[in-house]
């Protein structure tokens, strides 16, 4: 369970949200809306603990995450704007440094059979250097397939993908969401998911935020 | 306990391997500056003997410098920064991989090389011994050091010129007993004492260090 | 609770390597790291031959000799044992008998000490000249002190 | 000293700190001008010739002060620091913030005064010795905390940033000065003097003594000067400060 309280953000000079605050429980997934520069982006950063938020808190399983970061960050995947691939490495290599930075260990074999199920056939022996900005994405994503964190913070999962990428994606999610898992992402793409009666919305720099 | 440590030290010894050029523009550098100060200074062996302690600490020192900016700066950019913050490890233990392996790639290969360019100096056999020694103790605490450094000015403007003015001034005890202990054993007077200190100097840094280190990455980061 | 005991682990593996520290510190205090040294050492020959040296002391009342061309020769003594002294050049203001100075050079080997340098040790002792002729004159006795003052 | 603590636990609000300071920054300012007055005529008319320096030792009334000034600043900055990073106090911050060109001014100071005695009485210039390198260092040090608040644009990051310097350089001190003592010294050991007892004419005490004072009284003036300016620049979309009547004006 995930519950933010009370939530204030201050960027430079200007106040970008305050008093915001929800929760979400297992299965649930949390939309985030807003116009560009409304803060969804930290808000997220936020929730992962990456950003300290000037007033308010965020608790994971009822405890403020500054406290158990480690617990924490073990049931966490953030995917954000930055792919966090290393162009002089494969696929392969980027994939399973990752999740062992993560804290899973996985073997070769697996490896290749996540970048396989993400596309990237005949792909995973190639420096990333090579790949295009999808392949670049998919390589990142693929995580998803290995990763055993409950709780997923996806910044536009979306963006560079085909469209048979976004609905393979789209199932990720569902799968993750049937277990008991929980996310939190932004889209700036229609997609179907979003539509979905589990799907929590919240909107940032309309006129009134936090309401759920 | 040490896998995210173990993980980070690989991959950053792979991604040296498959660049190499950055791994010998520090090397380089080292070996020029050296080999600079007998052009300068004359070919008088008297004299050579009696800089080279200096000069192959503060060439060290620089080349240490150079290093620096790229420490951190490649996971900034491209994001692995981010996930090594939210990795469920403590970040400082992230942070001694980072260092250690950048100590392997850029202070390790100068200390190897470091007497075959003391014999540029004339420096007798028992010399070139303490001066790897002391380079051994010191280059690590150098790394560690300006590490913090790195972190602070990540991705500012200038950050080279301003990594300089912040990390040389805490540079300067490893320097004044690196090139003591090298003087101090030319001199007959030993470097015993010396080189303890740089062990202590080590061992401080290798504690504090990657704490301030993390710290200032976590506000670097944000 | 796993991450407790982690805590504990690092910070225990943490006093420890400063305890390390600590004691390499101490060996160090033990060795003689500077190229400093007192009369007494460098008679007994603990100072280095062919090195830049300083050594320091009282310059030694009544054997201040000003030779041709601004050279001087005088002993250095830390009253134990005593250090012939040749230099030349200009000495401090503060350079006098009695006072405490140090010079930089090498010795020779009659085991005179060639200065290139000579500074005049100061001290954190001010007073009005009236107030230093009554204290010589109570030391008259000549019972000197030593005391490791610091500026 | 420590009522200037109290007040600023209690007023850790910058809109309530703001008018105090304002309040407080004459004051200290006609205390600074005073005792500086006094202390340098004491210094020049009235301190008595020494008996061995003659009159070149008068530049120590201000030398030592500026050397007290120069450390002491570097610690407060510090403290300052140690508390902003544990308490996430913003007025800490800026009081670091606010004293580093006074602790960098002081430093420069006390180097430059101390060239101009030390050539009379030691007979260099310069010496590389414990006391003025290590000086030298600390004066590269708040040259740097300047140099790295000045490259960060976001004020929070500046402030913790420049807060980690602060500690980090603090830890160094104390092993900046040990080395460079070990090192090269002009002053270690063995140095022997015969008289050992009395240390300062009583006038010569108290003329230092009240040139530190108004040090002190000008480096607290400037000091809160600097940060109400720091404060109006941080918060000047706060409401309170669109009612100041300064600013209204």
């Amino acid at each position: 369970m995930l519950e933010v309280i009370d939530l204030e953000c201050i960027r430079g000079d200007r106040r970008l949200f305050s008093g915001l605050g929800f929760t979400l429980g297992p299965g649930e997934l949390l939309h985030l809306q807003g116009h560009n520069g409304s803060g969804k982006t930290t808000l997220m950063r936020m929730l992962c603990g990456l950003i300290a938020p000037a007033a308010g808190e965020v608790r994971w399983q009822g405890e403020n995450i500054r406290h158990a970061r480690e617990t924490f960050h073990r049931d966490l995947l953030y995917a954000g704007h930055k792919s966090a691939i290393k162009g002089d490495l494969t696929g392969v290599e980027n994939l399973r440094i990752a999740c062992r930075l993560a804290g899973i260990t996985v073997d070769e074999r697996h490896a290749w059979d996540a970048l396989e199920r993400m596309g990237l056939r005949g792909h995973e022996d190639l420096p990333a250097r090579v790949l295009s900005q999808g392949q670049k994405k998919r390589v990142t994503l693929a995580r998803l397939l290995l990763s055993r964190a409950p709780l997923w913070v996806l910044d536009e999962p979306f963006t560079a993908l085909d469209r048979a990428a976004v609905a393979f994606l789209e199932d990720v999610i569902r799968r993750h969401l049937a277990d008991g898992g929980l996310v939190v992402l932004t889209t700036h793409q229609a997609v179907s998911l979003t539509d979905e009666a589990h799907v929590k919305t919240l909107k940032l720099g309309w006129k009134r935020e936090g309401d759920v | 306990m040490f896998e995210a440590m173990t993980v980070l030290i690989r991959r950053d010894l792979l991604l040296a391997l498959r660049r190499r050029s950055d791994v010998l523009t520090t090397l380089f550098f080292f070996v020029i500056v050296v080999s600079l100060f007998p052009l300068g200074i004359g070919p008088e062996l008297d004299t050579l003997r009696l800089i080279a302690p200096g000069v192959f600490w503060v060439a060290a020192l620089l080349a240490s410098m150079l290093a620096l900016e790229k420490l951190f700066a490649g996971d900034f950019e491209d994001g692995t920064l981010e996930q090594m913050l939210l990795a469920p490890e403590p970040v400082f233990v992230l942070v001694l991989g980072k260092v250690l392996a950048h100590w392997l790639i850029t202070g390790l290969p100068l200390v190897l090389l470091s007497p075959l360019l003391g014999l540029q100096y004339d420096l007798p056999g028992e010399t070139l011994r303490v001066m790897v020694l002391s380079l051994l103790l010191g280059t690590p605490a150098l790394s560690l050091i300006g590490a913090i450094g790195a972190a602070l000015t990540l991705g500012l403007r200038g950050g080279g010129v301003l990594i300089s003015l912040l990390v040389l001034p805490l540079y300067i005890p490893v320097l004044i007993f690196g090139a003591g202990a090298v003087e101090a054993n030319a001199s007959g007077l030993g470097a015993a004492g010396h080189l303890y200190m740089l062990g202590a100097i080590l061992l401080l840094a290798l504690v504090a260090a990657p704490l301030a280190t993390a710290a200032a990455l976590r506000i670097s980061a944000e | 609770m796993k991450a407790r005991h982690k805590r504990l682990a690092y910070l225990a593996v943490g006093l420890a390597v400063l305890a390390a520290a600590a004691v390499l510190v101490f060996q160090a205090l033990g060795n003689n790291m500077s190229y400093f040294f007192s009369p007494t050492e460098v008679v007994e020959g603990k100072a280095p031959r062919d090195h830049v040296i300083r050594i320091g002391g009282l310059v030694k009342p009544g054997t201040l000799q000003r030779g041709q061309e601004l050279t001087a020769t005088f002993v250095v003594t830390d009253n134990a044992h005593d250090v012939t002294v040749r230099y030349t050049g200009i000495l401090p203001d503060l350079f006098a008998e009695g006072q405490g100075a140090i010079a930089q050079g090498r010795l020779n080997a009659d085991g005179v000490f060639i200065a290139d340098e000579v500074l005049a040790k100061h001290d954190e002792n001010y007073m009005p000249p009236e107030v230093a002729e009554a204290l010589e004159k109570g030391h008259q006795q000549g019972k000197a002190q030593m005391s490791g003052d610091q500026p | 000293m420590s009522s200037r603590l109290v007040n600023w636990f209690h007023f850790s609000s910058p809109a309530t700190f703001y008018p105090l300071a304002g309040r407080l920054v004459p004051i200290f300012a006609v205390i600074a001008v005073i005792l500086i007055a006094v202390g340098l005529y004491l210094s020049f008319f009235v301190a008595p010739t020494d008996y061995k320096q003659g009159e070149g030792y008068r530049i120590i009334f201000v030398h030592v002060p500026a050397a007290w000034m120069s450390m002491f600043i570097y610690l407060v900055m510090a403290f300052w620091a140690a508390l902003g990073l544990i308490f996430n106090t913003r007025l800490s911050m800026m009081m670091a913030q606010a004293l580093a060109p006074t602790g960098a001014l002081f430093t420069f100071l006390a180097l430059w005064t101390g060239a101009f005695w030390g050539k009379p009485m030691w007979g260099a210039w310069w010496v590389w010795d414990a006391r003025l390198t290590s000086e030298l260092i600390l004066f590269f040090l708040y040259m740097g905390y300047i140099a790295l608040q000045g490259a960060i644009d976001d004020t929070r990051r500046a402030d913790r940033a420049g807060a980690i310097l602060l500690l980090v350089g603090v830890v160094n001190i104390p092993i900046i000065y040990f080395s460079v003592k070990w090192w090269n010294t002009l002053h270690q050991g063995a140095s022997v003097s015969l008289r050992g007892d009395v240390s300062m004419a009583t006038t010569m005490l108290v003329t230092m003594l009240i040139m530190a004072l108004g040090f002190w009284a000008y480096s607290i003036a400037v000091a809160l000067k600097r940060v109400r300016c720091i404060i109006l620049e941080r918060e000047r979309d706060a409401g309170w400060v669109g009612k100041l009547p300064e600013i209204r004006a």
